[in-house]
């Protein structure tokens, strides 16, 4: 497994790792070279060039990159992961099914909409309340709400699926 | 002098006052919660003392025990930071009667100025500009309707006991007027304990321009010339910068006069700033009084040079100011960006977590004040301030070159950080000719996110990372993800103290 | 402006120059040896180059290798720092030859002030006072002898290509001198490549003050004050601070003055330093001009607002002086402590490791200039001069304040530091009355080495270590000690420059 | 093995671990807390004030400890452990033996005396390059060069031994 999809600001680069310390980014072939700082911190030398990069693991596998004051999230597939995937995603788009999660922790204050409401992109969905700030969350899909899964005064965690749309 | 004081806060502002404390060779009593065991103000300390649970109201906000807390070791003062109890004039009261000195105003002067629409009333009657608008809460939002059709649309509301962009809602006309008015006095009851708001007229594309003052308890005042910090995201302050490239000497005096006469209508004593809004014709309108230090102090130090928590500590032990206003002349230029756990494509989600990895930025022209080191937690309770990056220059173009250096030197990992998002601001035309307002993050940062604003970071960084990526997958290289990761020895012993 | 400048320097130095060129917006290019791949100027310069092997002269010493591959890959400036080739004569004049600017003075005036002799003569010629003793090398230790009798003992040798303490020995009467001349001549044969040495008189118990100067390639001339460095081991400077206490407006006339007329003198342009020593009753005599940069240049910085290195860089690439003399003023105080990695207790034998864990002190009026960073290695081939931490008050008092606290918050392990020593200096009434000469520490500090010195610390931190100890020792608990504890994944490519 | 002598600047301090987290210092009882921040720091609590300390183990085993600015080199035994070493060094002060050690990696530049030459305390040895700077090292015992285990030009490492001196 040394051909990989690397996912990052809404682009795919092809990323093929070869012997001798070559990496071909995109077609175009450069020298790499890695050494670990610590647990977290890496120095990346592409060709003549340094680049200190400050990783980390998210909850869903996937890693974020801190480098030259920017940060980034990548999902790395190998070509294969990468097939089965675009496999997925092709399904799940045909369901119109959309999960509305929770972007942060937080109490629910108010929920705006029952099941069965028609919302469109943008509809203020509910108010959920983080750091003593309302957060006034809108629906970023459109269609009907199939289900609710939380109360008003109940507290979610990040990612936590709040409800259901389907077009 | 005193000899030991409490320092009734956390964060980065706990470590600042503790290093002033130890820099005038006082001793620093630290209080924490809970989940704040490993931070940096506790280790840094020179006493320590668990003061209750992780929630701020059974903690850092907890009035009686930290007062008992105090008496029964000594501390002679208190400081309380800013946020917390800095600005509530029950507490202060409380203070002043067990006989423990407060590093800050009067509880008399906070009580002036801590209810708006008084504070506002005051201000008429000295003859300070402020903006159009009620001096009295609003009875209910049928009243808001009629007074803001008198006023015109759009207009402000305000939590009475308001301060730092809470409680404060846009309107732009009658139909969202109710549930604005709602809104407005359900997060102000949240956040102060009262429901109150008022209106103010909408003030079109201000700045925010601050007067810093300082008093002491003889009557000798002076300021430390003005702020600006209109760079803003839901009225909180992102980037504050000293002192304002758009106000001009003669602006300058004027304002710096309107808030030594707003100072004096309250009998101010201590470290204090006036808040202004200034428009396109450099009128400026009192805002409101912030009874405390602030959060973005250190712009104003830099350029002065002057520390302004050891001259709160000093006043407050009872000295003379020791600086006189023609002593202070501005020197060069300061520039801050507030470090934020949150993730600004994920709607400015807190990013919670421990800090895994921390690298400073350091050399000329650059401070960092920082509640965060090595395996801190950041929780969710508290204001995710993890730390604030001030940069000196000569000039304006050299503050924000280091500024620009700092931040590309300064690693955090554990949690997610604003960091990347100042990138953005600091090459922006707006941010700097300085033609920005305080809706320049909202007119122009927030119709790119999520992630467009990202787009302007090179091609050639987007193979690299796409590049690392791929090798931390192909080597499976662990990385430290979880709170398990480090080794824990003991637990800390119970210190609760009740 | 240049688009690209090679630095041919490593630590600190390199690190502080790489971050000037991001503030200017100019691509920074560092080699570095073998044992330096892991080093943190290696790894924030924007393109890297193996120069060479380990020892000094095969890599950072490399003439020829540094200038061939400034060539090759466009750099159209190359840094020196100091120390290594800055201010080798030859090499500048080769740098000149080869079309590539060099950031500093010309070599025709490096040379007239590097052969310490030829400076001592040109010196005499411009009336600017020089210490007594001869303007030729000795011939032999005999003639040396005869002048050492006509001057009156005690004397110095000094190697005329020298500078920093190298080269240098204290003689007492004519039965040490043959030994002293010999081992003086072999320092300086190793030290500089040539073992010419002179005599000068001893000044009993000077202070060591020296001006910083820059000139443009004008002719226009500054001076930015004095800077004291009297705190010395064996000739090495340990703290220096800006300005003098005990230099007063009119004898800072006097010797800025003769520092300008000495720049004069050798058609000096960039940045340069005039060492002087200064008598008890403020007579100051010529020691000699460092044609470069100095180690100790932030306390300058933060007295006076410039960025020294941005202004050598701009200097050399054919800008005038955008400083007048009028415009500078002493803005407060600044002290500088060299952290080195040197065991203090055992004949401060050069500490050598990987750096395993490394905490930056932070807050009001701190910097930090450091060459190491986690994980970069400390090696026995170059200067143990790790970081340097500068402070800065509104006064001498909090300036030393500072100091206080910034040592105590920093943290480096992997290496053993020279920073205890430092809290036993900043404590001693010697420093803090400003009554120290360049004999403080040799008469002070050494008859406490090894160990005495530490029985100022309190006994309650024993009494903690002793705890510690004991708690290592019974939780077996694994600290990171062999270079083998860091996970490296695999070896660098091999990008040897030849 | 709760117990232990700790040996810093010369002083010798008994330590009891004793449980519930006490610990007991020279016959004072404290409460002592510790918390690992990494591989080198620590956060220990006593009663109610905290240092943070920075440890490193040395090559003999030894530790060193960086706290509130100072650094201490600690040598830390059980009871027992002091008992034997204790009789170790008597037995040691009675074969009158020292062992003159390099205080830092160098090259040796010049052997000032033979073996069989009697030495005095602050006598010079020998000259050792590092750094640069040509260090002369003095005789830190009284009596005679037994043996020299170095010759000029070669390089020493750290606390190899240079030479015997035997009273």
């Amino acid at each position: 497994m040394n051909e990989f999809v690397v996912s990052l600001n809404n682009n795919k680069h092809s990323v093929r790792i070869l012997p001798d310390g070559i990496v071909e980014i995109n077609g175009r072939k450069v020298k790499a070279d890695l050494s670990q700082i610590n647990n977290c911190a890496f120095l990346l030398m592409i060709n003549e060039k340094p680049y200190e990069i400050v990783c980390n693991k998210l909850d869903n596998g996937n890693f974020g990159l801190l480098l030259e004051g920017w940060y980034f999230e990548t999902t790395v597939r190998t070509r294969l992961q990468e097939t089965v995937a675009e496999l997925m995603n092709n399904k799940l788009m045909e369901s119109h099914k959309s999960d509305f999660k929770a972007p942060m922790p937080g109490l629910v204050l108010k929920i705006k909409k029952n099941k069965g409401d028609k919302v469109k992109i943008g509809e203020p969905l509910i108010i959920l309340e983080a750091m003593k700030m309302e957060n006034e969350l809108r629906s970023t899909a459109e269609g009907t709400i199939t289900s609710i899964n939380v109360t008003e005064g109940i507290s979610v965690e990040k990612d936590s699926i709040i409800l259901t749309i389907e077009k | 002098m005193f000899n030991k004081i409490l320092i009734a806060n956390r964060g980065e502002i706990a470590v600042r006052i503790i290093k002033a404390c130890r820099e005038l060779g006082i001793s620093s009593v630290a209080i924490y919660s809970e989940v704040d065991k490993n931070s940096l103000h506790v280790r840094i300390a020179d006493e320590v003392y668990l003061i209750g649970p992780s929630p701020a109201n059974e903690s850092y906000l907890s009035k009686e025990k930290i007062i008992k807390l105090a008496k029964e070791i000594g501390a002679e003062a208190i400081h309380p930071g800013y946020g917390f109890l800095s600005e509530n004039s029950e507490f202060i009261k409380m203070v002043e009667e067990s006989g423990i000195v407060f590093i800050g105003p009067s509880s008399k002067s906070v009580e002036m100025m801590g209810e708006k629409t008084s504070a506002r009333r005051l201000m008429e009657q000295n003859s300070v500009p402020i903006v159009p608008g009620t001096i009295e809460p609003l009875n209910d939002y049928k009243e808001g309707i009629k007074i803001a059709n008198e006023i015109g649309y759009p207009v402000m509301l305000k939590a009475s006991a308001g301060g730092g962009g809470k409680g404060m809602r846009k309107v732009f006309n009658d139909s969202e007027f109710e549930e604005s008015f709602n809104r407005a006095q359900n997060e102000s009851l949240k956040a102060f304990g009262k429901s109150e708001v008022y209106i103010e007229k909408l003030i079109l594309n201000p700045k925010h321009i601050e007067v810093q003052i300082f008093a002491d308890k003889f009557g000798n005042y002076i300021h430390l010339f003005e702020r600006e910090c209109s760079v803003q995201r839901r009225h909180q302050k992102v980037i504050e910068e000293a002192p304002s490239i758009f106000v001009d000497d003669e602006t300058r005096f004027k304002i710096t006069k309107a808030a030594i006469t707003a100072a004096k209508a309250c009998n101010y004593y201590n470290a204090g700033t006036i808040e202004f809004l200034m428009d396109n014709n450099k009128n400026f309108y009192f805002l409101e009084m912030n009874t405390r230090l602030q959060v973005e102090h250190p712009v104003t130090e830099m350029i002065t040079g002057v520390d302004l928590v050891k001259l709160q500590i000093r006043i407050a032990a009872g000295q003379k100011l020791d600086i006189e206003q023609s002593d202070l002349r501005i020197n060069g230029h300061a520039i801050e960006c507030r470090v934020y756990a949150e993730d600004v494509d994920n709607n400015f989600a807190p990013s919670t977590g421990r800090i895994t990895h921390h690298r400073l930025t350091s050399g000329p022209g650059t401070r960092i004040d920082r509640g965060i080191d090595l395996m801190s937690e950041v929780p969710i309770y508290y204001d995710p301030l993890l730390s604030k990056v001030t940069t000196w220059g000569r000039n304006r173009e050299e503050a924000i070159a280091r500024m620009k250096r700092a931040l590309i030197e300064y690693q955090i990992s554990g949690v997610i950080t604003n960091i990347p998002a100042f990138n953005w601001v600091l090459k922006q035309k707006t941010f700097l000719d300085g033609s920005f307002n305080i809706n320049f993050l909202d007119n122009e940062f927030m119709p790119l996110v999520p992630g467009k604003w990202k787009e302007d970071s090179a091609d050639e960084i987007e193979d690299v990372a796409a590049i690392m990526g791929a090798l931390l997958k192909q080597k499976n290289i662990s990385l430290t993800t979880s709170k398990n990761d480090i080794p824990e020895t003991n637990q800390w012993l119970n210190q609760i103290y009740e």
